[in-house]
């Protein structure tokens, strides 16, 4: 057991260290450092020129997307040096924030479905941060349960499709130019086999985007309304009726992208347990604040070196196990529970927030965003089912859905 | 054995319950949160006009003369309705250091005014960072004149005094400061539930008069504090039945995979833990009720029992009602995280959990030796 | 709000508490106050035959099964009556232990269900302790399920039944005289609807009770088998088919009695943190240790006011509400992870039970028991269930085995 | 980077696991658990002979000279059996103190005859009751004669000689005691877990000699326990590993309402929860292996870690897996008590989980200050 670098690994690394120190926006550091959840923190410029420059410069040098084919804009990379270069671009990662749903999820589903032509017209782009792409797929009734979309696409006799609906949580669509969209082709067949995927141009005629306020203040998503949107047929991926089998192939980039390396909050919370007090002694030395701080600490190094097991799968060529499947679920409930009790240590005085209150507010903007990923990309509940069904063989719920056209499942549980 | 509340209370609440159904709709509670108001000023009047400020207030000084249970049961309709009003600050707090320790000059002055809501009192105490405890109150007053700097103060913004804890040789005593007087500056200061505003209080040489004789501060204030604690947990469960009751009608309607997601027993087993939390709490804040309305021996162990289970309970429901809500639950739009806001809020209004596990604990200790 | 009596309930405690002065067994008293979970404690007798004393004192003074019709050996006291007399009895209710199911649970279903002759015959001996009655009811595949039971009981033409099968978790059937028993007398119906119920002499020819040794190393309870037994159709109860129905009034009596009053074992452990040390300093005095003494105060104390809050409904004439729903599984879990933590006060020597631990063994004991009341009479899971539908109105599990014929349910998830 | 094992030692782990369960069904458990037995001396034996209880001891004193890493696949494979063997007592303790303070004499003697099986060592340290800390250790040597009672010592009623922890005026120091010496007796306690059997040793001028030179005892038993955590922690990961396993089998197999228990949520998501602390828990494990292989600064901290979540998901996954059983699960017959036993009675072995959880921050603080 080690943590060493194997010599070809060491060898990308001093490569990629090398190139990464004679061209990261060095004067962005300090800035990207201080960032909290989900930003890149960039005040100084515009943080959207800010990130498709380093960009830019990323694949211009064949850095970008590293693990993707050449011929797409990556570098055919081996999946350890995509590890070796995430921990080596560092806090220069966060400009990525824009591109990593069209990279993570959109580009992967494009690269398995669509043909030989659009792959090489549409994912270069995607690599190089010219092109942002989202992703339409919850709707207002259908989170858990994806399969129950009702946005309609209707296929003109043109070939051309006609979507209308509504979608919701689209991250970044109001700076898309283009989206993956899963729509109702057939109501009349069972819910599964009824759907397909297509990719647009966000720009098209009747495409509305509205941002969400969310329960933060925050308006990182939207809502996405389509009003007889059309879409020409070479943008469909998969067959018709196949969109949700499509639709796997990007939640599966979902849950692994989400999931790998989730911040927990704990080495912050140690640094502050370190520097507070209570009633005049450090708080890391009283022993209740000792016993909570033991809990988070196992749980969050747990993670940690769940995630180096993984790499080390990588690193030997192997497929990582079912482990990763963990990372979203423990870290997020964690990082409420640790917000609550890193504001119970500072006291009464725990409730203000923003720059009267200490650690710069850290703890309680976490307080107020950790809800959200305890929901996002598949709810601890629906993240229990996928380990207890797919890790631990268990058998599924009862479907009581699953046989019948989908405009017969009922659609309230009122009356 | 009598542990509830009389058919004369049960009436006044399904009074306050009415008026607050119909004046403190989500919509007024947004409303502050959304904006620089201190409170809302409407139905403040309005539960004066009902008499509940001055519940406990006796008759000669301008209140009710009713008791402590009735305030109990004022306190829990405000926390269901998440009322943006100082009742805490003003009532709780304020009114009682005034009953308990004030002069009788102090009572005939401020008792009327508070019970008509024509003034409003707050308990300018903690001094950030760090948990309040004797030692990090460093305000002092000097000749009369109090200096020093107050954070976070609970409805500080919309008050007209304060009721300040200043530094002496042996610990604490207590001060009354007229917030409109030279050498008083209130800042509002943001705050994770900006329905419930908080403000920070500069005192440079404010003019002051003493509340009590400076004695025995430290104990005033425990005292106040633990009947305190046992109406904010009424507030406390009051918000975790609310909690509770959207999440459950949620999830009788809300569809999921064909069916009610009330019927996945994730969400239903989530749902009776909630039921359980919010059950012990209730009774527990009952058992508290009993302890301040009777003046019995055994209130700080009552109060604390109360406060504790109820933030617990409170923190607990508000988080899951957003989980069984999912992505509908993390909008703005929907009220799911007023509830999320305010239970986190409360979890530090008068001292941090943790604080009040510890005085648990002391208190039973110390009952259990005096008994021994 | 107070905790007094009315005149009426103080007079009332009054008398009650000078007949037990003047009746009580004072020289069992050391023995009984130090009584473990779920047993009597009395070991310088026979248990059985002290049991049997004070209630037959009782019974002959007309206090036994006080809330019973007076014509079936009660004295139809009001329910507050018989809490005041609970809480005046004291330790020396600990010698009902072996009554309990029969006159708790059997005993209201012989009650609702028997005509009038039998009631008349039966019940009088099970309120004075002369007879003994048990509860055959689970089986080794229907525990949670309870309707899954495949004990057959089938009708020969002079109208007996003859019964075959196996019961299990039987408290108390090897010194029962009678048995309620339900049984399966059609298995090609729904499984709710072939069930009937009938009470039989355990002395009957064809059955066979064998003791369970448990878990912790006890047998409280027994196995029995039935081949071949005779019951006269005069000991149905309920009609043939209708035994679901006669069996939801014994188990909501089961619910309601083993639901009050559960002990949790916080005073114990209060007392032992005020006694044992922690490296030279009192246990009670280190805030870990506070924190979790006060998590345990505040539910075991919450069990406590949600008692008396039933206490005074039933003082007012009142229904309890559906609070005391919760007592079974807020203590079950609670006395697991009680005894836990106060064997991890107890250091390394916690691991010995015995004479040799600290507090008697006490915690050690009811580590080892606890699992068994997070199971017994309604699991965690089942109780959460019933919160869930009966309290909170929530729609109940999807049932695949409602509408279909007993013998036709799948057995095994094998294969 | 490679936080595994490598081919060689899952070659080993295949090899140890399928002597055990050839040699170490739940009936050898059984056989301890239900008598007087001190262990089962026939899988001893066997492992000996498989030269995997010398796997850390070097080849000069007899071992197969290989590492730490191999004695932690070794613990895995006895944790999931529950094998009622003195490996923990006698190899990570009382080798590991000789190894680490012996003098050549004791080595050339002691190591070999232990990696044989043919001497059995123990570590009688605490003495009840109470957590064990320097403060509570009253035995005493005087003119190397050993005077005191330990318990519980785990494995005491099997063993030939033990490691004895004795007060001195700094602190602790260590002395080496054949326990077929006059002045020893050594009497069984019944304990939690008889299939790990438990003594009191009462030592009355026993004759002893010293392990080390006496200056550094308490730092010594620290760098030992922290080594013997990590091995633990793999039996307790192995423990869980198995419990999961088995609940899980249960809920694909036992029917309740027409349907296999495993496809209600309740019992599904239990036993997702019980795969994530075991996850964790082997991860932290893994952390703590590669720590005490290679001698790392960090050994503390990776020692704590390892040991406090290896205990939570014991504890965790033994409890639930008797919850999953249902009624059966309580039977003596089901093996789920031999876990629940197991799991609660490492949690006490080297000190409780309390301990570890504040030595683990403790170590943090002190390695952070130190980098700081």
């Amino acid at each position: 057991m080690d943590f060493d670098d194997t010599p070809e690994e060491a060898e990308f690394r001093k490569t990629a260290r090398a190139w990464i120190a004679a061209n990261a926006p060095k004067h962005l550091e300090p800035e990207l450092k201080q960032a909290g959840f989900a930003t890149s923190g960039i005040t100084s410029m515009d943080p959207l020129v800010a990130s498709r420059e380093w960009q830019k410069k990323k694949y211009d040098a064949g850095w970008a997307c590293l693990h993707w084919p050449k011929e797409y804009g990556g570098a055919a990379a081996t999946p350890i040096q995509r590890v070796i270069w995430g921990q080596e671009e560092g806090v220069y990662a966060k400009l990525s924030s824009p591109f990593l749903i069209g990279q993570g999820m959109c580009g992967p589903t494009v690269m398995e479905w669509a043909d030989e032509e659009t792959k090489r017209r549409m994912l270069p782009p995607l690599a190089s941060g010219e092109e942002i792409w989202c992703q339409l797929f919850s709707e207002p009734a259908a989170g858990s349960d994806l399969a129950g979309i009702r946005t309609r696409a209707e296929q003109q006799d043109n070939g051309d499709w006609i979507v209308n609906g509504q979608k919701i949580w689209t991250s970044g669509a109001h700076r898309a130019q283009y989206g993956l969209l899963i729509a109702r082709t057939d109501p009349n067949v069972a819910k599964h086999k009824g759907l397909t995927m297509f990719f647009l141009d966000m720009r098209s005629e009747g495409v509305e985007v509205r941002p969400i306020k969310q329960a933060n203040g925050d308006a990182n998503f939207n809502e996405v309304f389509f009003t007889d949107v059309r879409i020409p047929d070479s943008q469909r991926l998969g067959r018709v009726g196949e969109g949700w089998r499509v639709s796997l192939t990007t939640l599966m980039n979902e849950r692994l992208s989400i999931g790998s390396g989730m911040p927990t909050g704990f080495p912050e919370l140690f640094d502050f347990c370190m520097n507070a007090e209570i009633d005049g002694r450090p708080a890391v030395d009283d022993p209740a604040v000792r016993s909570r701080l033991a809990n988070f600490a196992v749980r969050a190094s747990g993670l940690k070196y769940t995630g180096m097991r993984a790499i080390s799968a990588l690193s030997k060529g192997e497929t990582p196990g079912p482990e990763n499947s963990i990372g979203k679920l423990v870290a997020g409930s964690m990082m409420q529970e640790l917000a609550m009790f890193a504001l119970d240590v500072q006291g009464q005085a725990g409730v203000m927030t923003g720059d009267d209150a200490e650690a710069r507010g850290r703890f309680q903007a976490m307080l107020l965003r950790s809800p959200a990923t305890r929901i996002e990309g598949g709810s601890d509940e629906i993240l229990r089912n996928i380990i207890g069904e797919r890790v631990l063989g268990l058998p599924g719920d009862i479907r009581v859905d699953k046989d019948v056209a989908f405009n017969e499942i009922p659609t309230s549980g009122k009356g | 054995m009598n542990l509830d509340f009389s058919d004369d209370q049960k009436m006044l609440r399904d009074h306050v319950r009415r008026f607050l159904t119909d004046c403190c709709p989500s919509s007024a509670v947004r409303a502050v949160l959304e904006s620089d108001l201190t409170h809302d000023a409407q139905v403040y009047a309005g539960l004066a006009e009902l008499g509940v400020l001055g519940a406990a207030i006796p008759e000669e000084f301008g209140g009710a003369g009713q008791g402590r249970l009735e305030l109990c049961v004022v306190a829990e309709e405000l926390g269901r309705v998440l009322a943006p009003v100082p009742v805490a600050s003003s009532i709780y707090l304020a009114a009682d250091f005034i009953m308990t320790a004030g002069s009788e000059a102090q009572k005939r002055h401020w008792l009327p005014k508070l019970a008509a809501g024509e003034a409003i009192g707050c308990f300018a105490h903690g001094e950030a960072p760090g948990r309040t405890t004797v030692r990090n109150i460093a305000t002092t007053a000097t000749d009369g004149r109090v200096s020093g700097v107050k954070a976070p103060v609970a409805d500080g913004g919309g008050a007209d005094f304060a009721i300040v804890s200043v530094r002496n040789a042996d610990g604490l005593s207590l001060r009354l400061v007229e917030l409109n007087a030279e050498g008083v500056r209130v800042d509002a200061v943001d705050s994770i539930d900006p329905a419930r505003k908080q403000a920070r209080i500069t005192f440079e040489n404010a003019p002051s008069e003493p509340l009590g004789d400076g004695a025995d501060g430290a104990r005033t204030v425990e005292a106040v504090l633990d009947r305190a604690a046992v109406l904010l947990a009424f507030e406390q469960i009051g918000g975790a039945d609310r909690a509770l009751e959207t999440a459950t009608e949620y999830a009788r309607e809300r569809m999921a995979f064909g069916r009610q997601i009330g019927s996945f027993q994730a969400i239903k087993h989530m749902l009776a833990d909630m039921y359980v939390s919010a059950t012990l709490a209730r009774s527990n804040a009952y058992y508290g009720a009993w302890a301040i309305s009777t003046g019995a021996a055994e209130t700080p162990v009552a109060a604390a029992t109360a406060r504790v289970s109820a933030t617990q309970a409170y923190q607990h429901c508000a988080k899951n009602n957003i989980q069984v809500h999912g992505g509908m639950g993390f909008t703005w739009a929907f009220d799911c995280h007023l509830h999320y806001r305010r239970a986190n809020g409360l979890a530090l209004a008068l001292g941090p959990l943790s604080a009040w596990e510890d005085r648990l604990i002391e208190q039973m200790r110390n009952a259990n030796a005096s008994a021994a």
